[in-house]
């Protein structure tokens, strides 16, 4: 394989896990503070994308863009209200079927308002630019992802760590019942971490989608997916765990097609989970935590 | 001597930072009914979880009828913290999942009553009388194993009739009242057939009427049962009136060791528990 | 208490459904005959599902009745949606011939016809595919026949263009657990080589994967002269998009499935020279029939408020049902077994060309369109014969 | 008031021969035959999913993976050989397996007359035997963890089905068809349109027997408190993996009474959407329950494929065409359903209840209650 190939892949996989990272934020920290895996997470990251259609259609994108992040927020929050906030008191798996629920709504919602055939994803001129060193080339995205992730990241890391709600966060995740004793308000702690992990899924679908171009109503259930064992792998809860976790299954994802193994690359994912649920279990970052008897 | 049913040596517990319990010392002798005490987080319930083997010990090791079962070795940290000290170090590792303890014969009640909820009465019982079914899952769907499951049924039956739940057979667990479901969690661990019964205060919440025959009821099922008793309690006149011998414990050490009346007058005692004690 | 409401609820229902279930299908009064349309109109394939379907409704516009021994009978056309989803389709085709169909045209998607062929076979109901290429779907189904060309065909057809406009090496993509692709595929590369050319890359992709430049860099490093990516509609523009992105400039051909508006919509600029194979072009009205129908039929897309250019399955689909009262009308009877054997032995001017059938049920077809995107219009390049 | 046992033994013979009856006269090719028979299957998954998240609390995701495992191996052994080289036109068939199956087709004919329900049979033991490999690590594992690492496996397995590598076995991207409908059993005696039923009945059976022996109490002490269980000498793992197993047999048999019904099957039959079709099944017939899962199966699928196919159909009343209507609609209503009783009834139709003799003589006096009638005579069967 060419020195430039490889180069192309390392772009490639570096751009894909930058998306990845950033929807994984989003799971990482509804689980850390709800003890639930938000399915429709992936989803809500599928609806950006036609959100984002339907803006540029009639908006210029530095408008669009805007407008989307706030149209997904919306999204979220409505979600975390009508299908998991009723449910707070109920067994774990009740929220949990609610979660696959709203994601099996969404997506029919989608294949019957949209139809299952693709829809193109609008350009974003000054996005699209491509590249050429030499013979590797690539969309101005493909950089900007990796690097808007990090800036991102450290921005929401400044936030959690530094900021009143941010405490209540961390509060919250570290001990739910305990928390609410405390006087910190659940119910906005919560929502904020809707509307957060919300915006990144935009984010991220825009980066995602500008890269690939179309969206179909499935194209958020493997990502989904996906970027939920990134947030295991780098440890639930664990901001800087996830985005770890996105790089190295965007990465890894990319080598295994480009070996020629695109048949396992979905299931390659999963492996990686149970290996890892198995020998750690707290993934890299997370910290251990003793159920009471 | 005749060995004790019941020995820690030494159990450490450490989570983290925090000792649970440090290095305790205790024996339990046949057909006695000995209390441990403490105030609130003293360690006792986890002294407790140490010997059903729901938390490995970090250091120490557990007999029952001089055979050891639970075991632990120190490790990093802790091999420093006990390097060259006079305490016992364990080089064996035994640590088996609850269910084989139960096996052996210590049956335990919780602290925070841990009923299966939704089964009935005569259901939670029976669960327990699962451990030592002989029938195999074929004879089991195909009901090959009647006389089995009747025997069963029947003893299960007669331990509701002590605990006075036979009426309530086919209730279910949860819509019964407080005390009942103490009784009945009783009659459950009583079902699984040990030598050496574990009560994690099971007066708690109980007014002094109901404390009082919880009191008889407890001597009643140690004759019948020819059981050893070892309890964690907080209501000092159950406590004085029952037990034959009473350790305290405090920030996971014993600070006292004796009858009642020892205990009672032990000014240590008598320190940790001011303003602490809410009995 | 809101429980047992629910239960009774729930067995009232039951009931209901069964009733209006077992409430007989009506036979039909002996003035029709009801010919069933089993296509997707949902899911993967809906869209070229839909297009089969207008044709097939033209059609019965054109010719609404059909004479037997003496009296004319009215033909009804009876729909079933079979969502692209085998599982789907078993009920759907269920329900087409409980509703009393004598015929079945269908389906778009050869997954679907091959599920739904062992029903009509049961039920001894004769079915014609009108776009269904792959060749599970006639072979040893004695009831199957179809009006297209086999996807072996295809793949020679394309590997005899891209040779003989000078092409020597090639990558070939595929979809994992696709028939139509694989097939495509394989039948391609077999026929490139034996031309003499090198497959380069072989490359496969997942379902509903939408990130290709993994395998595209591959290709890209392969460096081949053309890129064969038989593939649905859904995932064309993607791979279409993101080879140009990546700078290959290879010139890219698939099959019959492309030829599809949607591709041009959501390619835009990069589907310019695109190759596939296709059934049918109106450009070049082979027939006395495709004459008539290439206006009458543009003017009735326009009516249902269609774009104008006529995508081959609709041929195929007006075809085919010309093929089942053709036979209707030799066999001289409703009876379904009679008409199948009928079917055997038709020979009629199509749209498409000729039309009759083999021992297999397929449509003795040597010929094929070769079609390219120019100014984002579909356009005819040329026909490319292949002696079977 | 109670009802006699005697009484209730007669309305059950009634009720099932009633029920037999119904079958054998229905026509093999009716639609509604068709739609009873996918019921009967989706049963025994929903079954034994329920079995397992029902019943032993573990939340596994991993039903379309088992399916195909039961299906592919069903499948496999009962295709006949004269068809083989059209089935695997594309990459061949692996000669071994070609070899086995002509020495099955050569046997006596007492062999090929049980085959297929041995290739069944088969079928649900290749899945439990994955399962107990696949057990030992990720049984160790809570709740979501499970859900998702199960999911995974459902995933990997397709992804292996369908893999190029296995293509000589499970003839990869083009899947297998031509495989034979459902076989007759004892000598005809029970036509092929029946078997499904009566094989399905059988499964739901042993489920329901398993429930009720000792190790079922066994797997709801698990559900309901694992600590508890375990102090009362319930072996976890054991317990888990025995549920674990069972339940992928039960789901590997329907998978391949999926095949027959299919007859023709591939990778993509078996992807993540199925199990969620069966898990809302579970959850509209209520979770922990049974009989709740076989009734909303059979529910679900006569609505879903059967009578509510007029949502997905344009509809004109009197020239004026009714909105929404168009394909697609019929799936928005039923995740509608799914999330109206997951968030208002979320005990499903039958919460943990069971079918009852006694609840069903109770009906018509719970009715008067209920809408308030002249006070209830007769009371309901508790």
């Amino acid at each position: 394989m060419s020195m430039t190939t490889i180069l192309q892949h390392c772009l490639t996989g570096i751009s894909l896990g930058g998306a990845y990272a950033l929807i994984a934020i989003g799971y990482t920290m509804v689980y850390g503070i709800l003890r639930l895996i938000n399915f429709a997470h992936g989803e809500i990251f599928m609806m950006a994308g036609y959100f984002m259609i339907f803006c540029m259609s009639s908006m210029p994108y530095f408008v669009a863009i805007p407008v989307v992040i706030l149209v997904t927020v919306a999204l979220g929050v409505a979600i975390e209200r009508a299908a998991y906030k009723p449910l707070r008191t109920a067994p774990r798996m009740s929220i949990m079927i609610s979660a696959i629920g709203v994601s099996y709504l969404l997506q029919n919602l989608a294949t019957y308002l949209f139809t299952a055939i693709p829809r193109g994803y609008p350009e974003i001129p000054f996005l699209k630019q491509t590249f050429h060193i030499k013979d590797v080339s690539a969309s101005l995205v493909t950089f900007l992802t990796p690097v808007l992730t990090i800036v991102i990241v450290v921005l929401l890391m400044l936030l959690i760590n530094h900021t009143k709600i941010g405490m209540a966060m961390r509060a919250v995740s570290k001990d739910f019942e305990t928390s609410q004793l405390m006087g910190i308000k659940i119910n906005s702690v919560i929502s904020v971490t809707f509307v957060i992990g919300s915006a990144l899924a935009a984010v991220g679908s825009i980066l995602y989608f500008t890269d690939r171009m179309s969206v179909t109503p499935f194209s958020g259930t493997l990502p989904g997916l996906k970027c939920f064992v990134a947030a295991v792998f780098g440890g639930i809860g664990s901001i800087p765990g996830a985005v770890v976790g996105g790089f190295l299954i965007g990465i890894t994802e990319t080598i295994l097609v480009a070996l020629g193994y695109s048949t396992f690359s979905d299931a390659f994912t999963f492996i990686l989970l149970i290996v890892m649920l198995l020998f750690l279990p707290t993934g890299l970052f997370g910290e251990k935590s003793t159920d009471k008897v | 001597m005749s060995a004790h049913v019941l020995e820690l040596k030494d159990v450490t517990m450490q989570f983290g930072g925090v000792v649970a319990v440090d290095s305790l010392s205790l024996a339990v002798d046949e057909g006695e009914i000995v209390a441990l005490i403490g105030p609130n987080g003293a360690g006792k319930t986890t002294a407790f979880n140490v010997v059903t083997g729901v938390y490995p010990p970090t250091n120490g090791e557990v007999r029952f009828h001089d055979r050891v079962i639970v075991s632990n070795r120190p490790r990093g940290k802790m091999k420093k913290l006990y390097a060259g000290s006079s305490r016992g170090v364990y080089t064996a590792s035994v640590a088996p999942s609850p269910d084989r303890i139960t096996k052996l014969g210590i049956a335990r009640t919780f602290q925070n009553i841990r009923l299966f909820k939704d089964l009935t009465v005569l259901e939670n019982v029976l669960i327990a009388k699962h451990m030592n079914i002989k029938a195999g899952l074929f004879s089991a769907v195909f009901r090959l194993n009647a006389k089995e499951e009747r025997q069963m049924r029947e003893s299960a039956l007669a331990l509701l009739k002590i605990v006075g739940l036979e009426d309530a057979r086919d209730e279910v667990a949860s819509s019964l009242p407080y005390g009942k479901q103490r009784h009945l969690e009783i009659a459950r661990a009583l079902a699984t057939e040990p030598k050496l019964l574990l009560l994690d205060e099971p007066a708690a919440g109980m007014n002094p009427q109901e404390t009082d025959e919880l009191t008889a009821f407890i001597r009643r099922i140690k004759e019948d049962f020819h059981l050893t008793v070892f309890m964690i309690e907080h209501h000092m006149n159950l406590v004085m009136e029952i037990s034959d011998r009473i350790y305290v414990i405090d920030f996971g050490k014993q600070i006292a060791e004796g009858t009642p009346a020892q205990v009672q007058d032990n000014p240590v005692v008598i320190a940790a528990y001011l303003g602490v004690e809410e009995a | 208490m809101k429980k047992r409401l629910m239960v009774l609820f729930a067995l009232l229902l039951c009931v209901a459904m069964l009733a209006a279930a077992c409430a007989p299908a009506s036979a039909g009064t002996d003035k029709v005959i009801k010919i069933g349309v089993f296509e997707p109109q949902s899911g993967q394939n809906g869209g070229g599902g839909f297009q089969e379907v207008l044709g097939i409704r033209y059609a019965k516009e054109v010719y609404p009745t059909v004479e037997i021994n003496g009296e004319t009978y009215r033909i009804e056309l009876v729909e079933a949606d079979n969502k692209s989803d085998k599982t789907e389709a078993v009920s759907a085709a269920q329900s087409l011939v409980s509703a009393g169909c004598k015929v079945i045209i269908g389906s778009y998607g050869s997954g679907v016809s091959i599920a739904a062929g062992e029903i009509f076979l049961d039920n001894k109901v004769p079915a014609i595919g009108a776009s269904c290429t792959n060749p599970q779907v006639t072979l040893g189904n004695d009831y199957y026949f179809r009006v297209c060309f086999l996807d072996p065909f295809q793949g020679t057809v394309m590997a005899n263009y891209a040779s003989q406009a000078g092409a020597k090496s090639a990558a070939v993509i595929t979809e994992l657990g696709d028939d139509y692709s694989s097939g495509l595929g394989t039948f391609f590369k077999d026929a490139f080589v034996k031309l003499g050319g090198t497959v380069a890359a072989e490359e496969q992709f997942q379902t509903n994967q939408t990130d290709f430049k993994a395998i595209l860099t591959n290709v890209k490093a392969a460096n081949p002269d053309v890129i064969f990516a038989p593939s649905s509609i859904a995932t064309a523009p993607l791979i279409i998009k993101q080879a140009r992105e990546l700078g290959i400039t290879a010139t890219i051909m698939a099959g019959d499935t492309w030829e599809n508006s949607s591709i041009i919509e959501n390619a835009g600029k990069d589907a310019e020279g695109i190759v596939f194979s296709t059934f049918f072009d109106d450009a070049q009205p082979a027939t006395a029939e495709a004459q008539k129908f290439v206006p009458g039929f543009k003017k009735y897309l326009t009516d249902n408020k269609q774009s104008d250019i006529i995508p081959a399955v609709s041929a195929l689909g007006y075809d085919a049902y010309l093929a089942a009262i053709n036979a209707i009308k030799s066999a001289n009877s409703t009876d379904s077994t009679a008409i199948r054997d009928a079917l055997t032995k038709v020979s009629f001017e199509g749209v498409t060309g000729s039309i009759s059938f083999d021992e297999n049920g397929d449509a003795k077809k040597d010929m094929a369109f070769i079609k390219t995107v120019q100014d984002g219009q579909f356009k005819f390049l040329k026909t490319v014969t292949v002696a079977k | 008031m109670k009802t006699k046992k005697s009484t209730k033994r007669i309305c059950s013979v009634l009720a099932f021969a009633a029920l037999l009856a119904f079958l054998y006269l229905l026509d093999p090719n009716s639609m509604t035959m068709k739609l009873l028979q996918k019921g009967a299957i989706l049963a025994v998954v929903a079954a034994s999913m329920n079995l397992l998240n029902g019943f032993t609390g573990l939340f596994s995701l991993g039903q379309a993976g088992f399916m195909s495992i039961g299906a592919y191996i069903t499948a496999l052994l009962t295709i006949p050989v004269k068809s083989l080289d059209g089935v695997y036109y594309a990459g061949g068939m692996s000669e071994g397996i070609r070899a086995f199956k002509m020495a099955m087709e050569a046997g006596p004919a007492w062999l090929t007359s049980v085959y297929p329900f041995l290739a069944l049979i088969l079928g649900g033991v290749a899945a439990a035997l994955v399962a107990a490999l696949i057990g030992i690590p990720v049984l160790r594992l809570k709740s979501d963890y499970l859900a998702i690492a199960t999911l995974g496996v459902s995933e990997i397995i397709r992804a292996v089905v369908s893999s190029p590598q296995m293509e000589k076995i499970t003839n990869g991207s083009y899947g297998l068809n031509k495989i034979p409908n459902f076989p007759e059993m004892f000598g005809g005696a029970v036509p092929s349109k029946v078997t499904p039923f009566l094989i399905a009945a059988v499964c739901i059976a042993l489920m329901v027997l398993l429930i009720n022996s000792s190790y079922g109490r066994a797997f709801k002490a698990i559900r309901e408190d694992e600590t508890a269980a375990e102090a009362m000498g319930v072996n976890l793992f054991k317990h888990k993996e025995m549920a674990f197993v069972i339940s992928s047999f039960f789901t590997g048999v329907g998978g391949g009474l999926l095949a027959m019904y299919l007859r023709s099957i591939d990778a993509k039959t078996f992807s993540i959407a199925l199990t969620y079709d069966i898990l809302l099944i579970i959850v509209i017939g209520g979770i922990g329950s049974m009989t709740g899962s076989v009734l909303s199966a059979f529910l679900v699928t006569v609505s879903k494929e059967g009578f509510l196919r007029f949502f997905d159909e344009t509809l004109t009343i009197g020239g004026w065409q009714v909105p929404l209507f168009r394909a697609g609609f019929r799936m928005v209503i039923f995740s509608i359903l799914l999330m109206a009783v997951v968030l208002f009834y979320r005990r499903g139709i039958m919460g943990t209840k069971e079918f009852s003799w006694d609840a069903v003589f109770g009906l018509p006096g719970w009715f008067k209650r209920k809408f308030g009638r002249k006070a209830a005579r007769g009371g309901d069967g508790r």
